[in-house]
C-alpha cells in the first residue's frame, strides 16, 4: 500500500478541506496505535471480555454431507456482541477514539447493523452517538432504530437521494465537516478516505487471524478456498488479509446478484460488467454508476450489500487477480439460507446467505478432503422482518396485521 | 492569470465583489437563463455553475436538493457544458464551474479542462478534490488559463493555506465556518483572525462563501475579503418568489 | 442427592407408568454419561465450536461506577448460539439423545427461547422435532415460532388450560407416552421428574466452571454474591452450583414479582407467601397453587419466568439457606433494562434483567473492591415485541401499524 | 379384599365387567347424578370418579377439557368428596376416585385416604403415583380397605408387573396402548401378547382401559379381560347428544 493511501490504482482521501485536519490527525492516531502493541493487546482484550472472541469455526457436517465434497467450515461472526462482525471494526475505533480524546461519534448504516454496533459501542464508552440512516432503511429496519434509541444514540432518517446507505453516508460527513473537534466518524466497512479502507480492514483482520489457526487445528491444513460476502467489503477483507499470503487458498468475494447481473437490478461492482471507475464518498473505486458520473440505484435482497462502492483494497485484489467475485441472486440466496437453516441450526444474515450460496456451488466439485470457510459475518434473526417478508411466510403476516390492528384500536 | 487579474481590476471599483451559483438545470435551464440575467444585469461580478452530482457531500440541504431534482429531471452532463458556453458566449463576467470530482473524473480530467477551456470558463471549483488527489489536475488546468480555484477553510493551518496557494489561481474561496453551505454564519473575532491569516498566506483574492445571506452579511465581510459568495439563498429566493425577484435581491445584497 | 432424585424433601419422579421404563432408560444413559469423561469432553467441544464457549465475563465498568458500590461482572450467556444459556442444556441433551439411538425430539417452550434452541439442536442433529408452545405464547412470540418452522421443527399452539408453558409442557407429556420409543422430551429448566432437575442443572454447570476461573483471574477473587433469575431454575442452577461450597459466594436467586408480591399477580415460588408444596408435572416442589391443589394463573412481563413450579434443587437449597430468594417486578424490570442498555450497551433478556434488578438493589452497599456476579441468561433484541410494547414505544408501533395495512391490502 | 372379592363375583356371572368413568362437576353435578343413575341402571359394574386437576398430564383432549372446565365452572375438592359419598349412599356398585397425586398430596394423604374410606369408596386411582413415590401411600390405603389401583402399561416389564402388584389392590388398570385417554385403540397381536403377560403377573382382575369406544371393542377383550373401562366416550356422548343417550349406549356396550 502506497504512501497517500493507494492500493493499486484505487483509493485516495477526496475530501473537503474543511475535513484535511482531521484527516492527518486521525492517521497519526491510527498509524500510533498500529505500532504500539499494547493497542492491538487492549483490542483482543476488549474483544473476548465484552464480545466473545474468538467467534468459533464450525464444521458443517450436515452440509458437506448434502453436498458431498468439501468440508465446509463456518466462521462465525453471528456470535459476536450486536449480531455481526461490525462489531469488531467498531469496538477498535471506539478504542482510537478514547485515544483522540473525542467525546462523540456518528456513523451511518444502511441495514442498521453497523448503527447498532455504534450505538453500543457508545454506550461502552460513554460517548455521545448519532447515527444516520436512510429513511427507507429507518422504514425497513425499525427494530434496528428502537435499539439504537434504547442505547441512548440519536437517529438522524436521512431524505435525500435514494434515502439509503450512501446517503446516509454523505449525511454523515455533512454532521463531521461541521463537528470534528469533537466528533470522530465511525466509518462502518473497508471504505471512504484514507486511512478508513486500511483502518477497517485490520480491525476486522480478527477474524482471519482467528479462522486460519482454527482451521489448521480442526481440519489439519489451511482452506482451499474462503468465501465471504461483499458489501463495503469490511468482513471480506477481515478473513481474507491474512490468507492472501497464501498460494493454496483461493478467496471468492460474493457480491450482490439481485434480480440477476442481467437484470441491471444489482449491487454487482466488481463481477459483471456496470460499474466503473469513479469518485465518491472520499475514495477512488469501482462505482456504479451512469456515464455521466451519477450514482445508480441499486439492488439488493440483503440492505449490508446493497451500496454502489466497493472496498478499494479489494478493487485492487481483484486488478491483481488475488481475490476472485461472483454474485448471488435474491432467489439463491433465500434457498441457500433455508438449507441452512434446516440442515445446520445456523441462522445467516442474508447479507452472509450470499457467500453460502457461492460456497453451496463449489463445494460439491471439490474434494471431500478440501476444506472451505464460509465468513458468516452476521446473524439473521435480527432481520426477522425483511426474511419473513422475503420467505412471504402467511403467518407472519397474520401476526403483524394482528398486532397492527391492536395498535390501531389503542 | 485571467480571472485574478480581471477579479482585483473590479476590485479597484468597489467595495466588494460579488459571486453567485446557480444549480444547472435546476428547476430547469430555462429558469436558470432569467437567473443569471438577472444576476449580471445587476451587477454580480461572476457566477459559479454547479454541475449537479448525485452525491453532494459537500453542501447542505437547499443545494443538495437542487442537485438531486435536477438529476431526476434528466439533466445531463452534456447540457450543462453546452449551457456554460452559452452563458459565456452571452455574457461578459467570468463564469466558473463547480462540481465533485467524479463528475470530471468520469468525463476525463484532460477531456473536462480541455472542454471547459475552450467554453470559456474562468475557473473551476472541486470541493472534493484536493491538489493531492487527481492527475496533477490543478497544474493541467492552470495549463489551460482554466482557474484551479483552492479552498481554505477555519481548520486550514498557515502551512497548509501557503501549500495550497502554489496549486490555486484566481481566488482562494474561504469558507467562513465549518459545516456545509446554506446554514448562516456567525462573524465574530474567531472569524475575521482565521481571514487575517488567509490573507497572510495569499496574494490572490480572497472569496468568502457558506452562509452569507443579506446586506448585513456582506458588509461584515466588507473590507476583510475580496469578494461574497452568495448560494443557497438565491435558490430558496427563485424557489419561493420566482426568478424577477434575484435581481433586487442582488441589489440589496450590494446595497444598491 | 438422594438415590431416588430427592433434594431434601423436593423433587421425585411423579410419572405415569407407561414412562416408567423411559426414565430408566434414561438414568442410565445419564449415568453412563457422567461417569464418561469423553461424554463431557465431546460436550466441552461442541459448545466451543457451535456455540461460543466459554462465554465472556464482562466487567460492566459503567455500571459499576453508577452505583458506586461492587465491581459488577457480567456473564455472557446472552452470546450462545440461539441468545440464551437455553442452548448449554439442549445440546447436551442432544448429545444423550444420540447414544440412546432416539431419532425424535420433542419439547415445551413458552418464551420461544427453549423452542428455539431446540428446533436448533435438532436441526444440527438431524431429528425429527415437535415443539409444543401454549397458544397464548404463539401469538406473543410469533418470531420465534417462525424461525423454529424455519429450522425445520413443527410446533403445536397448545389450546388447553392457560394456554401457557405448564400447558405445553403438560402436552409434550402427551406427546412423550405416545411416543418414548423414539422420542426424547427435551426438558428445558431443571424441574420435571428425575433426573431431569440434575440432568439439565449438570450441563449449565458450564456456566459456573467458566464463571469462577474467569472472575479470579479478570477480579483476583472470588465474587462476594452471584444474581440469577430463577423461572424454572436452570439457569441459576447453571451458575450457583460452582459456588455452592465457597463460604465467601452468597447466591441470590430472582424470582418474578410481577405487579408486586402484595397483588398475587407475580410468579414467586420461593419468596414471598404465595406458594406451597406440591407435585405436578412429575415432581415435587413448591408451587403457586390455591387451596384445592390447583394451580394458578401466574403472571411476568417475560415469558420464560411466568411459571408455577421451581426446580426441586432450589427449593431444597431455599431450606438449607444456601441461596436467598428474591423477587423483581415489572416496573423494576424495565427501568433495570433501560439503565443498562444506555450504561453498557447490553440488553438483557427480559428473564435476565430481574437478576440485574437486584444487583442493582444490592451493589452500591457493597465494598468498591467486592465482585458481584450477575448471570445474564439471554439476550433481549429477540424479544422485541415484548420489549417495545413493554416500553410502549410509539414509533415502533406506528411501524408494525403501517405493517399490517401493507400486508392487509396485498 | 372388598374390591377385588366383589369384582370377582361379578365376573362368575357376566362375560365382562365394565368400569365407567365421569369427571365430577363437568359439565355440574347434576348432570353427573343423572349420568351415574344411568350407567348403574343400565348395569355398570363400577363407576370412576375423575376429581378434575388443572394438569391432567395422562388424560387426553376430552377429559382434560373436562377438568379445565369443571374447574373454571368453581368445582372444589370438597364437593367431589361429599358427592361421592352420595354416590356411594345412594348406589351399591362400588365407587372409585381417580385423580392426580397433587389433589390428595394438598389435601393431606392420611386425609385424603381417611376420607375416602369413611366415605365407603372402594379405590383410588392416582396415575401420577408409582408406588415409588408418595409416603407408603398404597400401603395406607390398603390399611384402610381403600384399594389402591396400580397400573400396568405395555412398556411395564414382567419383573416390575410382579414388583407393582404387590402394591396394589381390586383390580389391575392395564391401559391398552402408549399415549393418553381418548384415542382408539387397536387390538392386535401385541396387545394380546401383553394382556397375557398382564394375567402372567397378578391374580387380580384385569381393567383394560384408553380407548374403549364400541361394542365391537369390548367384544375384542371379551375372555382376555375381567373389565372393560370406558371414559372419554361417555363424556363425548353427553356433551353431543345428552345423558339421556348413556343408558342405551352402556347397553349397546353390553350387548344387550
Ligand atoms: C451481517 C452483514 N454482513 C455483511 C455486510 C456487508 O458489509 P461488509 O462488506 O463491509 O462486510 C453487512 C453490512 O451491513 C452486514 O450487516
Ligand atoms: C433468557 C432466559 N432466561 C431465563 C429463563 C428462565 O429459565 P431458567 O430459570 O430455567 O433459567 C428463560 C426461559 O425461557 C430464558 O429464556
Amino acid at each position: 500500500m502506497s504512501k497517500k493511501g493507494y492500493y493499486g490504482r484505487w483509493g485516495g482521501k477526496f475530501i473537503p478541506e474543511v475535513l484535511h485536519q482531521t484527516f492527518e490527525e486521525l492517521e497519526k492516531a491510527y498509524q500510533a496505535a498500529r505500532n504500539d502493541e499494547s493497542f492491538w493487546q487492549e483490542y483482543l482484550e476488549l474483544m473476548s471480555t465484552y464480545s466473545c472472541r474468538p467467534t468459533p469455526l464450525t464444521h458443517a457436517e450436515n452440509l458437506s454431507k448434502h453436498f458431498g465434497g468439501a468440508q465446509i467450515y463456518i466462521k462465525r461472526e453471528d456470535l459476536n456482541h450486536t449480531g455481526a462482525h461490525k462489531a469488531n471494526n467498531v469496538m477498535g475505533q471506539g478504542l482510537l477514539v478514547k485515544r483522540m480524546g473525542k467525546t462523540r461519534v456518528i456513523a451511518e448504516t444502511g441495514a442498521g447493523q453497523h448503527g447498532v454496533a455504534t450505538a453500543t459501542m457508545a454506550a461502552k464508552f460513554g460517548f455521545e452517538c448519532t447515527i444516520y440512516m436512510g429513511e427507507e432503511d429507518v422504514m425497513r429496519q425499525r427494530p434496528n432504530v428502537f435499539w439504537m434509541e434504547k442505547m441512548g444514540a440519536t437517529v438522524v432518517p436521512v431524505q435525500d437521494g435514494s434515502k439509503t446507505l450512501k446517503d446516509a453516508i454523505n449525511e454523515a460527513f455533512r454532521d463531521w465537516v461541521s463537528n470534528m473537534d469533537t466528533t470522530h466518524y465511525v466509518f462502518g466497512t473497508a471504505c471512504g478516505p484514507s486511512p478508513f479502507p486500511e483502518m477497517v480492514s485490520w480491525f476486522q483482520s480478527i477474524i482471519g487471524g482467528e479462522a486460519a489457526e482454527q482451521i489448521v487445528t480442526q481440519h489439519g491444513s489451511l482452506p482451499k478456498r474462503i468465501y465471504a460476502c461483499v458489501g463495503g467489503g469490511s468482513n471480506a477483507m477481515g478473513i481474507f488479509g491474512r490468507f492472501l499470503k497464501e498460494d493454496q487458498t483461493d478467496l471468492v468475494g460474493v457480491e450482490a446478484g439481485g434480480y440477476g447481473l442481467e437484470t441491471g437490478k444489482h449491487a454487482a461492482r466488481l463481477c459483471g460488467v456496470d460499474a466503473s471507475p469513479g469518485v465518491a464518498q472520499g475514495y477512488k473505486t469501482m462505482f456504479l454508476q451512469n456515464d455521466d458520473g451519477q450514482m445508480r440505484h441499486t439492488h439488493s435482497v440483503s440492505a449490508g450489500l446493497d451500496y454502489v462502492g466497493v472496498s478499494p483494497i479489494l478493487s485492487d485484489l481483484n486488478d491483481q487477480g488475488l481475490v476472485r467475485f461472483e454474485a448471488a441472486t435474491d432467489d439463491e440466496v433465500m434457498e441457500a439460507l433455508d438449507l441452512t437453516m434446516k440442515k445446520e441450526g445456523i441462522i445467516p444474515a442474508l447479507e452472509s446467505a450470499h457467500a453460502f450460496v457461492q460456497a453451496f456451488k463449489e463445494a460439491p466439485t471439490m474434494d471431500t478432503k478440501d476444506a472451505i470457510i464460509i465468513n458468516m459475518s452476521g446473524r439473521g434473526d435480527k432481520d426477522i422482518f425483511t426474511i419473513a417478508n422475503a420467505f412471504d411466510d402467511p403467518s407472519w403476516k397474520e401476526f403483524i396485521i394482528e398486532r397492527g390492528k391492536t395498535y390501531s384500536s389503542s | 492569470m485571467q480571472l485574478e487579474a480581471y477579479l482585483k481590476e473590479r476590485k479597484q471599483q468597489k467595495e466588494i465583489l460579488l459571486m453567485t451559483h446557480i444549480v444547472l438545470g435546476y428547476p430547469s435551464f430555462d429558469t436558470n437563463r432569467e437567473v443569471i440575467k438577472q444576476m449580471v444585469d445587476n451587477g454580480v461580478d461572476c457566477i459559479e455553475l454547479q454541475i449537479p452530482f448525485s452525491e453532494p457531500m459537500a453542501d447542505g440541504p437547499v443545494i443538495l436538493k437542487a442537485n438531486q431534482d435536477s438529476i431526476s429531471g434528466g439533466t445531463t452532463i452534456k447540457e450543462c457544458l453546452e449551457f456554460g458556453a452559452e452563458m459565456v458566449r452571452t455574457y461578459s463576467i467570468p463564469f466558473l464551474y463547480m462540481t465533485y470530482f467524479n463528475i470530471v473524473f468520469k468525463y476525463g480530467e484532460v477531456e473536462f479542462i480541455s472542454k471547459a477551456a475552450d467554453s470559456g470558463i474562468a475557473g473551476l471549483i472541486i470541493p472534493d478534490l484536493p491538489p493531492e488527489e487527481g492527475d496533477n489536475f490543478a497544474e493541467k488546468a492552470r495549463a489551460q488559463n482554466v482557474a484551479p480555484i483552492l479552498i481554505y477553510a477555519p481548520t486550514t493551518s498557515d502551512q497548509r493555506m501557503q501549500e495550497l496557494d502554489k496549486y490555486g489561481a484566481g481566488f482562494i474561496y474561504c469558507t467562513a465556518r465549518k459545516g456545509v453551505t446554506g446554514k448562516q454564519s456567525e462573524f465574530g473575532a474567531d472569524f475575521f483572525a482565521y481571514l487575517a491569516r488567509c490573507r497572510q498566506a495569499t496574494t490572490k483574492p480572497l472569496a468568502v462563501g457558506f452562509g452569507i445571506q443579506s446586506r448585513n452579511d456582506v458588509q461584515e465581510i466588507t473590507g476583510k475579503a475580496d469578494m461574497a459568495v452568495v448560494g443557497s439563498r438565491t435558490i430558496t429566493l427563485v424557489d419561493q418568489e420566482g426568478s424577477d425577484k434575484v435581481g433586487p435581491f442582488i441589489r440589496e445584497l450590494l446595497g444598491n
